[in-house]
């Protein structure tokens, strides 16, 4: 099934591009993630700690990245799989500049969710997903607030704060760190496309429930 | 992972003291553990009340609890109510109006009912049947199960 | 459908309870009463690694007059506990009313007050009359006390402001001010099934039938319980009429809600239960009061 | 005479011990040294399999073994066909693909199992699931209707050249003609909802080889155990009677406990053989929503033909029928559903076609009204629709064209599920409507009632509609009945009892020839030690089919008796009578001799018998009808509707129902009270959802909503008409359909008749309030 999603980030798109560089914010804004690896070129695995409510699980996951178009768009192909269920999806993503400055977001998928997560999750799927796909804009808004905060006063470091369920996020940007010397579409691909698949499925959830 | 428990729990006035898994469902444990097989398991997510027993003289889903939570309190199931011989008024009463057909989820209407039977001696068609609302039957329609409560009221008040 | 393992904890006190949440920090979870909890963990949904089980602190158990006419109820008091108490039952009709719309007997006389609203379930009820009677939340860590309303508490579907290493020790109610009457209305699939879309309301009258307060806490219709602000904006300082209630009903179910679609509703279904409930439990509201 | 033991309610023998904790269900069943089996189920729905890794769940302390259909080896075949097509049919066509024990190559539904574990406790094979890995390339899932037949749909069985599994049609008379001839003709596409058993208790099998006396002990919940021993024994190279297969107390079946061929028939068998322990499986409620079997998901291209005065012409009914992800249950749901488009009216031509289609979804076979339901629906709905076409009332176009009773017996023309001529055989079919009719006070409602109410704005409908219920069909049935040397007296059949009241009714049946107590008698269902041959509970046949063997075995053993007591009390056998336990001369009663010493006496030690001499005071019998029993009967319904919430009260609900014979009258209420619930949960609470990828998402009763005592109406009144049918000498039909069959539809005409001066034009027979709140929504609008 299509999906469609847009977001609006207050900055221009080179800094909400290279907002998602940043690991910090990147992994803050995806709360669990454990560890993430490439397996080839264009392959990339991760593992995801998915702590909700009730809901608990380890994913491990393979991600795929596609017509990367800096700083305008990119596909993403990617799924998971884990004791509660799996996840797959492909999307696509546009950055496209605004004439107030601003950034639009458009994003478009499929997913399908399988597993224990799909046949007797439904009734907290709405609500959860609503709110991950909410916390997560939000976060992403403040970071970009300080980063263009910062970009302003010239300061060397970024304040800015995670919210405190983002224990293993905080691990995960450790070891991103230690990659700096790869390159920019490697790095994009560990630290926008677990988010932006993360974002579009939940997004898909949303809509995918018809009555 | 397998670390045990003690647990000393009293099933229908005996003490049973066991070392038990901490995940061990109560339902189970009774079960299996203990070989009382009259209370039973219909969908192990708190639904369908087939494992109703009392603790402590209340009524709850032995599947949602852990064997391991109700350590020190007092259980009662089916086996504590009525024999074959020498039935329960509450089972005189399903019998009298057919209020089961297969009889699997019957175990759970009587704890149930015998709950609130106890605050609830003269209970109207209404009153009764929403006190077995948290307990699923397929075969009954649940006409019968209600005018068996409302027969049992009667029956206790006469004893 | 059998859990998977976990380490077990049963502390026997407060600060057993909270030196060991502190230890576990993120690997642990407390157990209340477990009815939420337990059907998850059977579906392998939730496998918490280490169960900090409170049902034998006893201290947490316990129903309490304030003495400005309020009640302050331990966490681990069990729901048909609070359901059947006298004094609640006089002091918070409406909270005997709401209880009585969980699930079935059988859970409630294991499900835990405090439990449930840590649990923070969005379809549940006693976040909602948390948030409805302004209950303010003692929560509780090895490090010491801290207070938190009800309206500040909840932050997502599942998610509140409680740390790994703190638990909600107790919920206070405030006293329903004089001339309060409040409504309890919910539609939902089946008796004691989730809610599709539910209202509880207060409203507080002054001698001249005109609104001191009105209050409207709508779940299941949201990511958290909702406390409707419109209600209290249009009818403070008025005396309500029908008109005015049909309004503010037609606005919040719009504006203020945010349910979805799911397999047993639509959006737009659910956006009307809202319009007509709150419409019903102020109106109910409103004519209790006036008793 | 004694008093006859027909027709009374007898409370039931089998209460005591399901009263008190003594049932025996199959998770009672536990053995020292038991091994726990789990299955491992595929979250995908279309996949090709390319690996699947069970190393690490081996390694579990507390496994024993984990097997893939590779681990199987040779052993690993496709299931047989539980159900042949018939043959009856020219031109029909039937791709049979039934079941894969365990998915080899290609998964085909999401919850098809992929592997078993085998360990010390069921928590520790469940542990182990999660460390078996499958690795698969998905492929699209195929699962709405109609387009699983586009050239471009994906190929779930890839050998055929499509998803078609079955096209059978079936025509009487002529629809062309009708159509051509018709004043008015009405097409609707019409849906059916899909609908789980949800029996309480879920499945469960145990297995135990005993290796010295080269015997396999099963024990399973399975409505037929004579074809499920027969096919373990094909599977296992045994005899028929190395295996003794029993069922013990199972807790409700409504037909998906008839499925054999399944992974815990065909796989826990052999493992019991091969690691020589017992074996346990017993299926969680999750299982049971993902994969045990499902019903009533159809889509019908609908058309009726009338005469402007309400005459009908003719009905055509082209469907699309969901078998799911195959087919072993053969055609039994849609030719039931063709032979109950017709119901109980005169519809001189008729044209029916069957689209069985394979989808990407657990396999489709019977649910209590198994496609009877389906075909009430659409041709109550068509009426209801016509009546609105033509300005009629809509009872007064049913009574227009209901069959009269002197066109009983009336040969409908269609081939059935029991591949003959479906036949209506006998009742009143207007007397029913009437009935219902005015007990209801349908009239008073309409004229007098309904129009003050929707003056106060009140929303309250009323709906009649009439349906049959096809039962007792055959092949056969068989049991034996043996008066034991106490004088009480045992039956055995290998029917299967999910709480119909066999214990009972059985009994009843044999007292009335024996003059026994019903205490005195007992019953053995469903023990192939005990007993050969038969076929299973399915269709609402057991009473008709085994109590007629019953029946007939009981005369052949009172003849017994009587001959030989006869012989011993030196009385002719006219002046005897049975009664009391006893066989006496009738003007002497104390001049006796007791049923055990007869028994006794039949069973010489010593001495020579005469020639063709058969030993023992039993008798065994077999009956095998020529065709089904038809029940049928009327509905009515007054719904009370909140138009603002859409929330629905079931104000009244009266049923007239004719299943001939009553043989316990308490006992046939108990079924028709358990048929309505779950007719009204068809209609407002139950429904099984796939999303667009082939997920169950209702896999648990938190989204599967379970019709609850609140969700029932005060009081199901209940009306009898009784005409026996002339197929067995009791005159039984069956009635355990008879409530499931016939509520959505007069649901739907309730529902639409509540809100007047709206066209709700009501298509499909699932209405939650939601769906119903879109419908007005939707019909103010235009």
């Amino acid at each position: 099934m299509k999906i469609e999603g847009t977001h609006v980030f207050n900055g221009p798109r080179e800094d909400v591009w290279e907002m998602f560089y940043d690991p910090n914010v990147l992994a803050s804004a995806l709360p669990g993630a454990q560890k993430m690896e490439m397996v080839k070129e264009d392959e990339y695995k991760f593992e995801m700690n998915v702590r909700v409510g009730p809901v608990s699980g380890a994913f491990t996951g393979e991600m795929q990245l596609e017509n990367v178009v800096k700083p305008d768009s990119l596909t993403l192909k990617g799924g998971g799989k884990g004791a509660p269920g799996f996840l797959n999806g492909v999307g696509n993503v546009k950055f496209k500049e605004q004439e107030d400055g601003t950034t639009l977001m458009e994003y478009e998928g499929e997913v399908n969710i399988g597993g224990a997560l799909a046949s007797v999750g439904q009734r907290m799927i709405d609500s959860v997903a609503k709110s991950m796909i909410r916390t997560g804009f939000e976060t992403l808004d403040k970071a970009l607030a300080a980063r263009l905060a910062a970009k302003e006063t010239g300061a060397k470091a970024v304040e800015f704060k995670a919210p405190t369920e983002a224990q293993f996020a905080k691990e995960v940007a450790k070891d991103m760190v230690k990659m700096e010397n790869w390159s920019a579409e490697t790095k994009l691909v560990f630290y926008i496309v677990p988010v932006i698949a993360v974002i579009i499925l939940l997004a898909f959830i949303l809509k995918s429930c018809g009555a | 992972m397998t670390q045990k428990v003690k647990v000393a729990i009293t099933v229908n006035g005996t003490l049973y003291e066991r070392d038990v898994e901490p995940r061990l469902l109560l339902s189970d444990f009774i079960r299996h553990d203990l070989g009382l097989k009259g209370t039973h398991v219909g969908c192990e997510h708190g639904l369908c009340g087939a494992c109703t027993v009392l603790i402590d003289g209340h009524s709850a889903r032995s599947c949602t609890l852990f064997a391991v939570m109700v350590d020190g309190s007092e259980i009662k199931t089916v086996e504590s109510l009525g024999t074959i011989d020498n039935m329960h008024p509450l089972q005189e009463a399903f019998h009298e109006k057919h209020a089961l057909q297969c009889g699997f989820c019957t175990p759970g209407f009587l704890m149930t009912a015998v709950e609130y039977l106890e605050g609830n001696p003269n209970p109207t068609a209404e009153q009764a049947r929403e006190a077995i609302d948290g307990n699923f039957c397929r075969c009954t329609g649940y006409e019968n199960i209600v005018e068996a409560v409302q027969l049992a009221a009667k029956k206790m008040a006469a004893h | 459908m059998k859990p998977a393992p976990f380490d077990y904890y049963a502390p026997t006190s407060l600060s057993e309870a909270l030196d060991k949440l502190t230890e576990l920090g993120y690997s642990g979870k407390v157990l209340a009463g477990g009815q939420s909890l337990i059907p998850a963990m059977n579906f392998r949904m939730a496998r918490p690694t280490a169960l900090v089980d409170l049902g034998k602190v006893k201290e947490l158990s316990y129903i309490k007059p304030t003495a400005d006419g309020g009640m302050a109820i331990g966490t681990m008091t069990r729901d048909s506990v609070v359901e059947e108490d006298l004094l609640v039952s006089e002091r918070f009709p409406i909270l005997v009313k709401t209880i009585k719309h969980i699930a079935h007997k059988q859970i409630r006389n294991r499900g835990t007050f405090g439990g449930a609203i840590a649990h923070a379930d969005p379809a549940a009820q006693l976040p909602a009359a948390a948030l409805l009677l302004d209950a303010n939340l003692k929560v509780l860590s090895k490090a010491g006390e801290r207070w938190v309303k009800a309206v500040d508490f909840f932050i997502g579907p599942f998610m509140t402001v409680l740390e790994p290493e703190e638990l909600l020790a107790e919920v206070v109610l405030p006293p329903l001010a004089p001339r309060t009457g409040a409504s309890y209305q919910q539609v939902s699939r089946q008796k004691g099934g989730y809610a599709q879309a539910a209202v509880i309301s207060t409203v507080t009258l002054d001698g001249a039938d005109r609104v001191k307060e009105a209050r409207v806490a709508l779940f299941s219709v949201g990511e958290y319980p909702l406390l409707a602000s419109k209600p209290n904006q249009v009818l403070a300082g008025q005396v309500p009429t029908a008109e005015a209630i049909e309004e503010i009903a037609a606005y919040v179910a719009k504006n203020e809600c945010d349910p979805g679609t799911d397999i047993h509703g639509t959006e737009e279904y659910r956006r009307n239960l809202v319009h007509v409930l709150v419409r019903r439990a102020l109106t109910e509201a409103v004519q209790q009061a006036k008793k | 005479m004694t008093e006859s033991t027909i027709s009374k309610s007898f409370k039931r023998n089998e209460d005591p011990r399901l009263l008190t904790g003594n049932g025996n269900y199959i998770d009672d069943i536990d053995f020292p040294g038991m091994l726990h089996v789990a299955i491992k189920r595929s979250d995908y729905a279309h996949a090709r399999i390319k690996k699947i890794d069970t190393e690490e769940a081996k390694k579990i302390p507390g496994v024993v073994a984990v097997y893939t259909a590779e681990d199987l080896g040779d052993y690993w075949r496709p299931g047989p066909l539980q159900v042949p097509p018939p043959t009856a049919i020219k031109g029909s066509v039937f791709h049979a693909r039934p079941l894969e024990c365990i998915a080899k190559h290609k998964i085909r539904f999401s919850g098809e199992p992929v592997a078993v574990v085998v360990a010390e406790s069921r928590y520790i094979a469940e542990d182990a699931l999660d460390f078996i890995y499958l690795d698969v390339e998905p492929l699209q899932y195929v699962g709405e209707l109609e387009k699983t037949l586009d050239p471009d749909a994906p190929l779930i069985h890839e050998d055929l050249e499509s998803n078609l599994a079955a096209d059978v049609v079936q025509e009487v008379g002529s629809w062309e003609k009708a159509a051509a001839e018709a004043d008015v003709v009405i097409k609707k596409r019409i849906v059916t909802n899909h609908v789980a058993g949800a029996a309480l208790e879920n499945r469960g099998l145990i297995a135990v080889w005993d290796d010295n006396f080269k015997i396999l002990n099963v024990w399973a919940t399975t409505q037929g155990p004579i074809p499920m021993r027969n096919s373990i024994a094909r599977y296992l190279g045994l005899m028929e009677n190395q295996i003794r297969l029993m069922n013990p107390d199972i807790g409700g079946g409504f037909g998906p406990k008839i499925m054999s061929s399944q992974i815990d028939d065909v796989v826990v068998p052999w493992i019991a053989m091969k690691l020589k322990k017992p074996i346990k499986w017993v299926e969680d409620r999750r299982e049971n929503f993902l994969g045990t079997t499902s019903e009533r998901d159809q889509v019908h291209y609908a058309e009726i033909a009338l005469k402007n005065d309400g005459t009908i012409l003719g009905v055509k009914d082209v469907f699309y029928h969901n078998t799911g992800a195959y087919n072993p249950y053969g055609m039994t749901i849609p030719l039931n559903t063709q032979t109950h488009v017709i119901s109980i009216y005169n519809i001189p031509n008729y044209y029916t076609q069957i689209k069985m289609v394979f989808t990407n979804q657990m396999v489709v076979t019977p649910v209590r009204g198994a496609g009877r339901s389906h075909g009430i629906f659409v041709m109550e709905r068509l009426l209801d629709f016509a009546a609105k076409e033509l300005g009629m009332d809509p009872v007064e176009l049913r009574r227009k064209n209901i069959l009269p009773p002197e066109k009983l017996p009336f040969r409908t023309g269609v081939i059935g599920q029991d591949f003959v001529e479906n036949v209506l055989d006998s009742g009143n079919y207007p007397l029913a409507l009437e009935k219902t009719v005015d007990a209801i006070e349908y009239e008073k409602f309409k004229k007098e009632i309904q129009p003050k109410l929707r003056a106060e704005g009140k929303n309250k409908g009323i709906g009649v509609i009439m349906f049959t219920e096809g039962t007792a069909v055959g092949p056969y049935e068989g049991a034996k009945v043996m008066v034991g040397v106490t004088g009480k007296v045992n039956i055995v059949c290998a029917y299967s009892n999910q709480g119909q009241g066999h214990y009972t009714t059985l009994a009843q049946i044999a007292a009335n020839q024996l003059g026994v107590d019903i205490k005195d008698i007992s019953v053995v269902i469903g023990d192939t030690g005990q007993w050969q041959w038969g076929v299973g509970a399915f269709a609402s046949r057991g009473i008709t089919l085994v109590g007629t063997a019953v029946h007939q075995a009981s005369v052949k053993v009172r003849e017994k008796a009587l001959e030989l007591a006869s012989k011993l009390l030196n009385t002719p056998k006219d002046e005897l009578e049975v009664a009391d336990g006893v066989v006496r001369v009738a003007d002497v009663p104390e001049h006796f001799i007791s049923l055990g010493e007869l028994a006794m006496r039949a069973n010489p030690t010593r001495g020579t018998v005469e020639e063709g001499m058969e030993p023992g005071l039993e008798a065994a019998s077999y009956y095998g009808p020529p065709h089904g029993a038809t029940g049928y009967g009327c509905l009515g319904l007054i719904l009370d509707i909140d138009p603002e919430t859409a929330k629905v009260k079931i104000e009244r609900l009266v049923i007239t129902d004719d299943c001939g014979t009553n043989i316990n009258p308490m006992i046939v209420d108990g079924q028709i009270h358990g048929g309505l619930q779950m007719g009204i949960g068809e209609a407002f609470y139950e429904n099984l959802v796939y999303d667009d990828y082939g997920q169950l998402v209702t896999a648990s009763f938190m989204d599967y909503l379970f019709p609850q005592a609140t969700d029932m109406p005060e009081k199901f009144e209940i009306k009898h008409l009784v005409t026996p049918s002339p197929l067995n000498p009791l005159g039984i039909k069956g009635i355990g359909e008879a409530g499931a069959i016939c509520v959505p539809a007069c649901f739907m005409q309730a529902l639409e008749d509540a809100f007047e001066g709206m066209d709700l034009d009501i298509t499909q027979s699932f209405m939650g309030p939601s769906k119903l709140f879109h419908y007005v929504q939707k019909a103010k609008g235009a």
